[in-house]
């Protein structure tokens, strides 16, 4: 199967929607299901090939546009086909208890939103993947209003701002780009980078750094976050941490490494990241709404994965994306099962973790937070430990000890939520968890468990697309369109 | 005179001050205007600004449009059809998020009464 | 379903038995991590000092009706300890730790007590002291390039000195807060007296031993106590480092049992205790020499008996009766007399008096300090024993003797069975470890080779001997049975003829009157006299709670200040958006 | 205090960043060399007579950077699918305005009606050949139906025809990017016959100008509904006002 298949298949569906919807809902659900189940186990089915893989649009690369496939994107495209079967899933829970939502057009920008996804990682055009970006954009704001709610529209129109600023300093990099190498094929723009006069590309560098840093939650612009996470329902939250941060992660560390930045910029990310980390970490310990919480998670967690990738040793960047899988599996557990426990309790303060009694969902939580903190013998924690290895391999101490110093703080109030949770005082709910979502929240706390138990599964793909990450020769033959 | 403002680099200098002008007076307004419907206006500004700096600075003296017509029949001595290939795209895109803005912009009127965005304040903890 | 857990915590004992001291298994997780299970005299010690606690525990829960979780969740503890100690490397090391931690914290969940806020102090420790433990372990494996015991021991000379510094303290640091140093014992108190009352014989028998494993470990296997010598130099006859760590284990156990004489709540006082005696191993751990490393192996064992048994008879008092304070308790010697035996065996052996084990174990440690000439530090440890004589008398006459304080007591029957074969067991243990102290040095004395040390000399299974004599352990023993048995006869004739009827507010009380309530049972405000002497006060007035919530105000001044920038102004953001861009594009393009 | 509420401190400090940041871009930029390669626009021109097609942006947006305008129309899409999210509600039925429309001015919308149609569709066909394309054509096409709403505002669109125009182009441009991968062994290949001696005729280029024509059906439908939306949504706020 062609690599254009996982944008074009999607669009198709999306522009068939309405007949899908005139179909019966039964229809609508089984063909998004079937949609993202046929990407998954396409995903897969990359994994025994040889990589990297290129499929081309209308003419040869670099002239023409193409997706290519390497070990880096192969770990993403299974990310996010995997989220979205598990999401695709989820809705039917969904929508089975929230009846009277606009079913058809979800389905729309869910599948956009991880098409676009996927176009982001696959692209190997700068200008085609602003659009991708964009497509990108527009479900997830449409996503993070989908309530229509006060709170929805807010979040809606929040991120559609940030969302344009970003947009119109990557549109400008790009320009500039066009204007100084003539090409906006990722391939030649790494061979020509160094070419161009230094201020102007460290101006281009500067716009990208601030567009695709807006969006992969950085600090001192993701301000917004949180509130997006705030208004916009749990399984789009579970898409924004474990697909949409991770897109936009992608790509910044892409174009970083391929553009040959990381000599010259290592240090400022990670510091960047490193106060990422810290703030929101500080930040999430006042928290008293649940979303808001988990959305300050996920921005320290980002900060650590910013940390750890631009290290530039394919060690500690095995790790991150060991890590960055781990952290996506387990956020998005964590959202799903919120999004339960929301719909039960109908409350999003922090105090729901203390009046819900489920002993599934406390292990599943439990899970969850265990893994995220690192502990073992979860997922989470060889992602820690390889990240901390990666650090001590290249005597970074001082970026160990603030990791771990942080990570305290981030205990603090995961271990305040499972305290409520196992606290037996107080007049608790039982909440039924449903058929679906029993099956759903088994296999993610089930993977967090092998993946844990049994690394090497996964870290055959992460030095995989690590070695890719920071060593793109395969990558730049197959974007320049060497010997096809 | 004339022949000044016909060269090649006077044009593109005259391009980059108009286009930078404008959109600098794009980025005053986002910083400025609190009103939704202003801080959208003032994205499209920024964005036609930078449609201008694009197309302007691809445009030397003495080219034309890359159409072949029935005196011109080869493809030489045009400008470079790319940029306003990327500009078109851009324009439709800049309008759908447009035309999104608006509508969120529209339900929340609708709802609160409002559209400062500095009062959007409902997202808190 | 007790009876099931009780088999499956008899099988790893069989197994460790079976493998007889050559089991060497390694299990690769990663192509860089290979987790390996290796047996070593030290590991094998604490293996079956933990299963066997864990095995007597489960025949006292016996009696409570627990969940399956609960077994389980026990269980997973304890194959984690067993990983911790059969670890061959440090990662298996690590997962065997966190296990432990996150195992026994959804434990202590369990009681009916908790509250939030010792369980968040107590994780947070234990998450301490973990990150602690890995930062120090990324840092030697930065330098050894393996996880390995040997690798890292082999190659922890070539290390710099500030690394090899900053390594022992972070692994010091990390078991110091298992076994709660003092000013890092701020979780101990809280988590042992509000834990389950059984699991708190395991929190501080057990798992409060992993932590001097863990320094065992460090000190002699990974280190090495010979390296610690070249590395600090020495004073006395002992190093410099043992010099420093003795002061601390002395600091620690002194202040400690200040601090468990004026507690009133039973578990309090016993966790108090249990840091003391803790200080005591820490103390000598560092000296380095046979007598140093003997007498801190000998006090484990013995502090591991004495823990469980005293846990074990509280938690069924406490059981029984529902109280849970000296002021509420008193006078069960004739509710419970067996009991009543038991916990005095218990404290005899604490106070480390003559003929018990505890006895053979302290007098190990004062020889290690005489050895070392260290007489400064003898004379806290003998100072902290002499005190801890109060709290055992508080523990016995608090419970036991006196009369009863509150309704309910004087009607109790004795603790069930379930609960009193452990304690037998224990007591017996203990008289045998008084009345053959030295079977214990041939356990000893390979631990002994594998840190390179000189081996105890053995005459005898009842002689122990010492640089400052020999003592006779049978002999004691015997005589002490004899002198007792004697006492006991002596005693039973004159009570025969003593009339008890004597009503306890038939004293003098300076002219006034004690009315009904009025409490003249000692236990009850036994310690606060403490309190007038002026060198006692300062101990018991300061307290590390405030430095440890000061902080926690702190932090969470610090997230409330860092949380405003939060409060979603989309207008503000996007200005700070754009004045980033500005600075960073007049830095990043002037330069 | 009183100088700080008649001053706009805020925009006098973002008013002189704003002029110092323009100022030194405008240092910089100015030093934007133009001609550091031959662009891939210059091979594209190159290029350009293979594909039979006379204008040559035509050519890039359709083919040369096809899968970017696929994205483009799926943007639109999107943006068109968002706002029906938004201001369509299902409970909500829309008041027939009173107002009385006037008889000159309906008759005349619709005579301008079938001509705007007219233009919009010679742009679209001729979107190869001349300036102007699919995007501009349905914009235009577009137009139509905003005059069509400003002189009747009781007017209905017909939203199966809409819809089925969109869904219908929308899959018929992916069908037409997979039937490339069949025939010429590459996505959105050009897959129809197109002998370069044909340039300049209407029926040239092979798949851009069918590209263009699906473009345009796409857009113009997708606009019309946006224009609806907007529209229907004034007259209803001028009805609440009433």
């Amino acid at each position: 199967m062609s690599l254009g298949y996982y944008f074009l298949l999607p669009v198709i569906f999306s522009f068939l929607t309405p007949y899908f919807k005139k179909l019966g809902s039964f229809t609508l659900r089984g063909s998004s299901i079937l949609l993202s189940f046929i990407l998954f186990v396409q995903s897969i089915a990359y994994t025994t090939m040889k990589l990297p893989q290129i499929s081309q649009f209308s003419i040869k690369p670099p002239l023409g546009i193409a997706f290519v496939l390497d070990g880096y994107s192969l770990l993403f495209l299974l990310i996010f086909t995997f989220s979205a079967v598990i999401v695709s899933f989820y809705m039917l829970w969904y929508f089975k208890v929230n009846p009277k939502r606009d079913e058809a057009r979800f389905y729309v920008f869910f599948n956009m939103l991880i098409a676009g996804s996927i176009g982001m990682i696959l692209s190997c055009d700068i200008f085609n993947l602003y659009i991708f970006f964009e497509i990108v954009g527009i479900c997830s704001y449409t996503l993070s209003a989908y309530n229509k709610d006060k709170l929805g529209l807010e979040s809606g129109i929040k991120y559609l701002i940030i969302g344009s600023i970003a947009s119109i300093f990557i549109v400008f990099a790009i320009m500039l780009i066009y204007l100084q190498i003539g090409t906006v094929n990722l391939g030649l723009i790494a061979q020509r980078f160094h070419e161009i006069d230094p201020k102007i590309s460290v101006l281009i560098v500067l716009m990208l750094f601030i567009g695709f840093g807006t969006k992969a939650e950085l600090f001192p612009m993701n301000f917004w976050a949180p509130d997006i996470y705030q208004g916009s329902i749990s399984s789009v939250n579970g898409l924004f941490s474990s697909v949409v941060a991770k897109a936009y992660l992608f790509v910044f560390f892409h174009l970083f490494y391929l553009f040959g930045l990381s000599s010259k910029y290592m240090l400022f990310v990670m510091v960047i990241g490193a106060i990422t980390f810290l703030v929101s970490e500080f930040t999430a310990l006042n928290q008293t709404n649940v979303k808001r919480l988990f959305a300050y998670s996920t921005l320290g967690q980002l900060g650590i994965l910013f940390m750890a990738l631009s290290t530039n040793s394919s060690e500690t960047v095995s790790g991150a994306l060991f890590h960055l899988t781990s952290h996506s599996i387990s956020k998005l557990l964590i959202f799903l099962a919120l999004g339960i426990l929301i719909h039960h309790l109908k409350s999003t303060k922090i105090s729901i973790f203390g009046d819900f009694k489920s002993r599934f969902l406390t292990i599943i939580f439990a899970i969850g937070f265990l893994s995220i903190l690192g502990i073992p013998p979860f997922s989470g924690f060889v992602g820690k430990i390889l990240i901390l290895k990666g650090f001590a391999l290249s005597h970074n101490y001082s970026a160990i000890a603030f990791i771990l110093l942080v990570s305290i703080v981030e205990a603090v109030y995961f271990f305040r939520l499972t305290a409520m949770m196992l606290d037996k005082k107080g007049t608790k709910r039982v909440v039924h968890v449903g058929f679906i979502n029993y099956i759903l929240l088994c296999v993610l706390a089930a993977l967090i468990v092998i993946f844990g138990l049994f690394p090497s599964l996964l870290i055959h793909y992460t030095d995989l697309a690590a070695n890719a990450l920071i060593n793109p020769t395969d990558y730049l033959k197959f974007a320049l369109g060497v010997g096809l | 005179m004339l022949d000044f403002f016909n060269s090649t680099q006077s044009i593109h200098a005259i391009i980059i001050v108009g286009s930078m002008a404008l959109f600098f007076i794009g980025f005053y307004g986002i910083a400025t205007q609190k009103n939704l419907v202003k801080v959208l206006v003032s994205f499209d500004i920024m964005e036609s600004a930078l449609f201008l700096f694009f197309i302007g600075l691809h445009y030397k003296v003495g080219l034309v449009a890359p159409i072949v017509d029935d005196k011109t029949k080869t493809f030489t001595g045009m400008v470079d059809p790319v940029p306003q290939a990327m500009i078109l795209t851009t324009i439709v895109i800049g309008l759908a998020i447009l035309a999104l803005g608006l509508s969120f912009g529209i339900e929340y009127y609708k709802l609160t009464g409002r559209n400062d965005i500095s009062k959007m304040n409902e997202l808190r903890d | 379903m007790n009876s099931i857990f009780l088999l499956l915590n008899i099988l790893p004992i069989l197994f460790l038995y079976q493998f007889g001291g050559d089991l060497h298994v390694s299990f690769s997780l990663t192509k860089d991590f290979t987790l390996s299970l290796i047996q070593t005299p030290l590991g094998t010690f604490f293996a079956y000092l933990s299963l066997i606690s864990f095995l007597l525990v489960t025949v006292s829960q016996k009696s409570k009706k627990l969940s399956c979780n609960y077994y389980a969740l026990q269980l997973l503890l304890s194959f984690a300890m067993l990983i911790i100690v059969l670890a061959g490397d440090f990662i298996t090391f690590f997962i065997g730790w966190e296990i432990m931690t996150w195992s026994s914290y959804f434990i202590i969940s369990k009681s009916n007590n908790i509250d939030i806020k010792s369980l968040q102090k107590y994780i947070l420790f234990s998450l301490a002291s973990a990150f602690s433990l890995i930062a120090a372990i990324v840092i030697s494996y930065s330098f050894a390039n393996s996880f390995d015991f040997a690798t890292i021991s082999a190659s922890f000379k070539s290390m710099p000195f500030d690394i090899q510094l900053t390594l022992i303290i972070l692994f010091s640091l990390s078991f110091f807060t298992k076994a709660g140093v003092i000013g890092l014992h701020y979780w101990v108190v809280d988590t042992y007296s509000k834990a389950p009352d059984l699991f708190s014989s395991i929190l501080s028998a057990v798992m409060s031993k992993m932590g001097i494993y863990g320094l065992f470990l460090i000190y002699g296997n990974i280190v090495g106590y010979q390296e610690l010598k070249i590395m600090f130099g020495t004073i006395l006859n002992g190093t410099d480092f043992g010099y420093t760590l003795a002061w601390i284990g002395v600091a620690t156990s002194i202040i400690a049992t200040f601090k468990a004489i004026t507690q009133d709540e039973v578990k309090r006082l016993l966790a108090y205790s249990s840091i003391a005696q803790l200080g005591y191993i820490i103390a000598v751990i560092g000296f380095g020499t046979t007598y140093g490393v003997a007498g801190a192996l000998y006090h484990t064992l013995i502090h591991t008996i004495i823990k469980l048994l005293l846990f074990i008879n509280v938690a069924a008092i406490i059981a029984q009766t529902g109280k849970n304070r000296f002021s509420e308790l008193g006078g069960l010697i004739y509710r419970t007399p067996v009991s009543f035996v038991m916990l005095l065996i218990g404290i005899i052996g604490l106070a480390g008096m003559p003929p018990l084990g505890g006895f053979a174990s302290k007098f190990m440690m004062y020889n290690a300090a005489i050895n070392t000439k260290f007489a400064l530090i003898l004379i806290g440890m003998l100072f902290s024993g002499a005190a801890s004589f109060l709290y055992c008398y508080k523990l016995v006459y608090g419970i036991y003797l006196g009369h009863p304080t509150s309704k309910g007591l004087e009607t109790q029957k004795e603790v069930p069975l379930s609960y009193l074969i452990p304690q037998i067991i224990l007591a017996l243990l203990l008289v045998l470890t008084g009345a053959f102290p030295g079977a214990f040095v041939k356990v000893i004395n390979p631990i002994l080779t594998q840190f390179s040390l000189k081996a105890l000399p053995y005459d005898g299974v009842g002689i122990m001997d010492s640089a400052v004599g020999n003592f006779n352990g049978l002999f004691i023993m015997s005589a002490f049975v004899a002198f007792f048995v004697l006492i006991l006869l002596l005693i039973s004739r004159i009570k025969s003829k003593a009339k008890n009827n004597i009503n306890r507010f038939d004293i003098s009380y300076c002219g006034e009157v004690p009315s009904k309530d009025t409490s003249l049972h000692y236990g009850f405000g036994f310690g606060t006299e403490l309190h007038r002497i002026k060198f006692v006060n300062a101990i018991l007035k300061r307290s590390t709670a405030t430095f440890y919530d000061a902080l926690a105000l702190q932090t969470k001044r610090s997230s409330e200040l860092l949380s405003r920038m939060y409060y979603g102004n989309i207008h503000n953001t996007m200005i700070i958006i754009l004045l980033f861009f500005s600075a960073l594009f007049f830095i990043g393009v002037n330069s | 205090m009183s100088l700080k509420k008649t001053l706009p401190i805020k925009h006098i400090v973002l008013s002189i960043l704003s002029s110092a940041l323009l100022l030194s871009l405008l240092g910089l930029l100015m030093q934007v060399k133009t001609d550091l390669h031959k662009s891939v626009g210059d091979i594209f021109l190159n290029l350009n007579m293979q594909t039979a097609t006379a204008n040559a942006v035509t050519s890039v947006v359709t083919f040369f950077r096809g899968i970017d305008t696929v994205g483009e129309v799926t943007v639109l899409f999107l943006a068109t699918s968002g706002v029906a999210l938004m201001l369509s509600t299902s409970q909500r039925t829309y008041a027939k305005i009173i107002k009385q429309d006037s008889f000159i001015l309906n008759v005349g919308s619709r005579l301008l009606l079938s001509v705007i149609i007219l233009f919009g569709a010679y742009i679209i066909i001729h979107g190869h050949l001349s300036p102007g394309g699919g995007f501009q054509g349905g914009v235009v096409i577009a137009t139509a139906f905003l005059l069509l709403f400003l002189a009747n505002p009781n007017m209905d669109l017909n939203h199966s025809i809409l819809t089925l125009g969109e869904s219908l182009s929308g899959s018929a441009y992916v069908l037409v990017a997979i039937i490339g991968l069949f025939k010429v062994n590459m996505l959105l290949g050009n897959f129809l016959p197109h002998p370069v001696s044909e340039i300049g005729n209407l029926i040239s280029g092979g798949i851009i100008p069918v590209i263009y024509v699906i473009v345009g059906i796409k857009v113009g439908s997708e606009m019309a509904v946006i224009v609806e939306y907007f529209v229907k949504e004034e007259h209803e706020k001028e009805i609440e006002n009433a």
